[in-house]
């Protein structure tokens, strides 16, 4: 069944963040460059029927992905969801990796089993990667517990979708984190669909700012297409959560420019929709004002998307080139095998009684 | 006769029961302007409205709550839950709830839910989309269980599910959606409790579950080509009421019997077959009932490991010539 | 571990609410003393080891209890929680019918099978009695979909403690309800505790009204307390519920003064909070209000209080009456039998496979 | 050795490893200022505070994920849920969350994580609050389960189950709480994966699961007086990892095994055993496995029903009886 938009216009462009140093300013782009073209060619390789499962692409959320992990530091905790590829390459997880995970290679992030949906970094304190909508929160309010807890100064950012907001954890957690004051951000991406049902046919409120503040977590809203405005934001919120200790949400208003998942005909919104939102795209609106502010000349720009494009070809040939987990591998992680598990576990081969 | 997806089985039971009872309606999550995740609920939107047919926000266990509620005033709700692991988050309402309300408020008032969902490996969808849980449900006294292996039996025994005034929780599973199969041309009823015997034969039962049912029919194929075994092979098509008599007189005539799940080793449908085989039918067996499981792990995203983790044809011969005291050529 | 008292002082009292005709205004009374009488005979009875379980009492609640029961037409659906005697017996269920639950009889409104906690009945629109905090809110919901769904006029009113908004469904089934404009009303009792949590130390918004705002569902507060301010406020959100088909929270502030179930040390407040609250006892308070308008006077309302106490007294001659459930009714009522179910389930005995 | 209730060996567990290990800390629903629904964290708030005894609303499925959450980043949380039902509200985070991130993330972090729980009939707790669901949990690779029947198994397998890196349910019974037992002075730890033999015995295998163990042992001493009948009992203490050899080597002793639990027959713990012991040891049996279960019921409130729904003694005799072949005298 085909819908009308469900929204109005595209929201009007507000001012845009700060812009922080040269370096800086230029390696957000040049990491979202790096997202972009990580997940266009994943797309492909999904196509090629190199990767399998679903694939969640985030394509035309970078400003909202590299926005959230430049407001982090290194002992920071980054949780996210099925839709984190981004999260990862930008907290610094080697692409190679990445990729080999959606091609199921024993070098993948989780060594092949998670798969595109269960991406997870520990050494960079990336934290999954996870399939169940609304699962991740609770996990994530329980890193700022371990925070609050040990009385060190990490703060959880939690990122979770429009969607996930209606699931119970979302109360349940924002509440405890309030109650207990937890260093946690919530970030809401709201990309304004959850699958294919529209912000406006799945949540009553559908400002989420005022969402979270029922449930007594403050919060606000920025402009997910603008990484300088989103990083702003977050990293504000970071800091308030850190040095007072409380949970705090922020709701980073931005779409996603491909289908839920890779099979997707996208009858839930217009094709004049999506293109009215690409007008907005984070990568060439930020690069033009790098342009402009004289940060990066064109060339520039260009050079930086070469050598994204440079890394994701690495990384797909790494992937490539890695092994097939073994088969003497299926039953390895399911426990961790310590003096206290012993016994027969269903795969143990049976001992004979007698001896 | 005409042949049809097991996807649209599912899909015509939802339409015709709709068109039939008007207390008929369905649920769940991008069932509707989306079409389902699977595609089964197409079209139903556009036919039926979105009073019929809606979309829900993601909160599986007010979802099934609501369905419980406008049950028991005697709604016929047809909840879709996008995948089986999602159903654990509406368990206590399953459980706690649509399983117990009949009796724990003394028979008065009943729930004639459907709880509508897919599972299972194959399509590498990983550790949090690919599990199998009829055992966890066929535990339950008060629910219902189908698992329907063939497009007749999706839209028979869902047609049954709909009009049954017990909570029945209906497993369809993911790798049979676009597989085709025969389906008589009007109404087709197929009533819980009754397995099929999708091959008659005589060395050996084979009992398959789900899935596992089309794996058995073909392991039985190659029993036969290869390695001259008559294999009986029976689809209990519901858990619960299970048709353990048709097993017990299988067992009567061919003393061996197998089982075969796509699900984990302890306690799964097997060992409940199993032990229930032998309790019943000690005296026909020629060896102990054995069982062909899915590995003991979650399910891995690696399509190599995932083929591993689950039954195919040659684990169910390995076993069907074990228990007949011969060994597959190696 | 002693707690100081949880919060200051008990809440001022309010302007009353509208006193109805004698008769109702006499009734609600009479239903009260009723509801009260039958709860400390339940009590003694559990001392007795006539009742056995969990047996949570109302007693401090009734205003709420009646208040509630007398906002709604015959036709409205009423569902509570696990302390539920009242909402029963002022919907009307016969008390020997109640009692006999709690006895564990066959008479009892659930046949014995339910207990104190599942008290059911089907004809007076009383729809339980639910043990699981949380459960009933989906249910409840259910119910008024049910009706919206075939566009009759009844509204269902749902009844959940303050401990209740911190579950999952509390947030999931209020977004629901308002995105589909169900006429049902969210009654919150709160009586300030979950167990033994204040509720400062379990929500971190007290102010549920709030708390359901957030979620898209309007509502307001009351003095539970009062019997004819719960009426009133309960009576107009379940007419505008009615009349605009939308969901309304009500809170009603009141106090429990017995423990949350009968083994309860109460070491989470203190007597003189008990106290203080009992000052507000809302019998004596409304029958002094009734006797200083002239509604009744002092032996009309010793007369209502013995009319309970021998309803009372004939509820418990009932249930002692009453015969235990048969041992070959143990499976009676798991399923319904009708044409579909057959075939074995686990207690049927084995068919010989021969025959 | 000291005589202490079961109540204060779970209590005195949770005590001495938040002593040994400060990362162990307590979550749960009234278990502090109340001091536990059952009384088993008595005092602890007040001896180790607010941060290590933490109160917590209603919010099953989210104190769990927390526990998951912390646990993962090297806490050792445990976690209290009031009765195992409410545990069905938290099922997503204990399956597809708590069992499965080891495997999902490659074995690259552990969940250290113990939820405990009381289950079982007994108080009239009625069909919302007196299930067993150990079955549930056993099924899912990735937990471990344990089902302690006496004091010293519940304190030292709590012991155990804090230093484990997987996550443990580990299952009370309502009943025992009051139940006194011996138990050494100092340290105590019980491993996963022994079971108990708590009587030798040569003519009949009795399996008992939780609470059954003691009734097991009960209708043992019966059989004996008044039947001569030499009865072993194995308590397994653990169901995941299951110690099914010591259940094998009894029944090459005995040739007759009968396992006795207390929750739903479809699907039991019994079943898991019954199939797994004809599979290892068909050729020890002079008879089926036979299982006596709880009924097929929700648990009923009224107190003779509920009598009713769950074995006894005589239950397990009469099934001790049938296996070898005698009757009961009427
Ligand atoms: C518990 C659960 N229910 C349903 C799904 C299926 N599902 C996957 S993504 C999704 C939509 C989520 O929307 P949102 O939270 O807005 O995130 P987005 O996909 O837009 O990033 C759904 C319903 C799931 N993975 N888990
Ligand atoms: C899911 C679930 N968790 C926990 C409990 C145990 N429990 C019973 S009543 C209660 C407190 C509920 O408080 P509230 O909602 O304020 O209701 P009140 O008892 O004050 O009427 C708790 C924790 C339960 N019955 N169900
Ligand atoms: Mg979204
Ligand atoms: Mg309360």
């Amino acid at each position: 069944m085909a819908v009308k938009n469900p929204e109005g216009a595209v929201p009007p462009r507000p001012p845009s963040g700060p812009i922080p140093d040269t370096a800086a300013a230029t390696e957000w782009l040049a990491t979202m460059m790096l997202v972009r073209r990580f997940e266009e060619r994943a797309g492909e390789s999904y196509t090629r029927a190199k990767v399998g499962g679903f694939l969640h692409l985030a394509i035309g959320e970078e400003a909202v992905v590299v926005g959230a992990a430049r407001a982090l530091r290194d002992t920071d905790w980054l949780i996210s969801t099925y839709r984190s590829h981004g999260h990862a390459l930008a907290r610094g997880t080697d692409p190679g990796r990445v990729m080999a995970e959606l091609y199921g290679k024993t070098t993948g992030s989780s060594g092949g089993r998670g798969g595109s949906m269960h991406i997870f970094d520990l050494d960079r304190r990336f934290m999954g990667g996870w399939g169940i909508v609304g699962g991740n929160i609770p996990i994530g309010a329980g890193f700022a517990l371990q925070s609050s807890y040990r009385g060190n100064d990490e703060v959880t950012l939690c990122v979770l979708g429009d969607g996930a907001t209606n699931q119970g954890t979302f109360g349940e957690t924002l509440n405890l984190a309030a109650l207990w004051k937890l260093p946690v951000v919530f970030l809401v991406t709201n990309n304004r669909f959850g699958m294919g049902t529209s912000i406006e046919r799945h949540s009553a409120v559908t400002d989420l700012v005022r969402k979270g503040e029922g449930l007594g977590v403050e919060g606000q809203r920025c402009d997910g297409m603008d990484v300088a405005a989103t990083q702003a934001a977050i990293s504000e919120a970071v800091e308030i959560s850190r040095a007072e200790q409380r949970p705090i949400l922020v709701e980073a208003m931005t779409y996603r420019f491909r289908g839920h998942s890779m099979a997707d005909p996208e009858k839930y919104r217009t094709k004049e929709q999506v293109e009215e939102w690409k007008l907005r795209d984070p990568i060439p609106n930020f690069t033009e004002r790098l342009i402009a502010e004289g940060i990066v000349d064109k060339t520039g720009a260009e050079e930086l998307d070469k050598q994204a494009i440079a890394q994701v070809d690495a990384a797909v040939e790494f992937a490539d080139a890695s092994p097939e987990p073994a088969p003497e591998s299926l039953h390895d992680g399911v426990y961790s095998l310590g003096g206290e598990v012993h016994g027969w576990l269903s795969t143990d081969p049976p001992q004979d009684p007698a001896s | 006769m005409s042949e049809i997806r097991y996807r649209e089985a599912v899909g015509r039971a939802l339409r015709e029961e709709m068109l039939r009872d008007e207390n008929v309606f369905l649920m769940g999550e991008d069932i509707g302007v989306f079409d389902g995740a699977f595609k089964v609920t197409e079209g139903l939107m556009d036919e039926f409205g979105e009073k019929r047919v809606r979309d829900t926000p993601i909160s599986e266990n007010s979802i099934v709550g609501m369905g419980v509620g406008s049950a028991m005033l005697g709604l016929r709700p047809v909840v879709e839950l996008m995948t089986i692991n999602f159903s654990l988050l509406a368990m206590d309402q399953i459980v706690n709830h649509a399983a117990h309300i009949r009796y724990m408020f003394g028979g008065r008032v009943s729930v004639p839910l459907v709880i509508r969902m897919p599972q299972g490996a194959g399509n590498q969808l990983g550790p949090t989309h690919s599990h199998c849980f009829e055992a966890l449900y066929l535990h339950v006294p008060g629910l219902l269980v189908a698992v329907p292996s063939t497009p007749a039996d999706a839209l028979g025994l869902l047609k049954s599910a709909i009009r049954d005034d017990n909570p029945v929780i209906f497993i369809e599973h993911e790798t049979l959606y676009q597989e085709k199969g025969e389906v008589p041309e009007g109404e087709h009823l197929v009533p819980f409790g009754k397995a099929a015997v999708r091959r008659e034969g005589t060395d050996v039962t084979i009992v398959g579950i789900s899935r596992m049912a089309r794996t058995a029919e073909r392991a039985a194929q190659i029993l036969e080509d290869e390695h001259g075994v008559s294999a009986e092979v029976i689809d209990p098509r519901t858990l619960r009421p299970l048709d353990l008599d048709t097993i017990l007189t299988s067992l009567k005539k061919t003393n061996h019997c197998i089982v075969v799940e796509e699900g984990w080793p302890h306690g799964g449908v097997g060992a409940n077959i199993a032990a229930l085989v032998q309790e019943h039918g000690f005296d026909d067996l020629d060896g102990p009932v054995l069982r062909v499981t899915g590995a003991d792990v979650p399910m891995p995203y690696s399509k190599s490991l995932e083929h591993l983790a689950y039954p195919h044809e040659p684990q169910v011969i390995e076993a069907v010539l074990a228990s007949l005291g011969r060994k597959a050529p190696a």
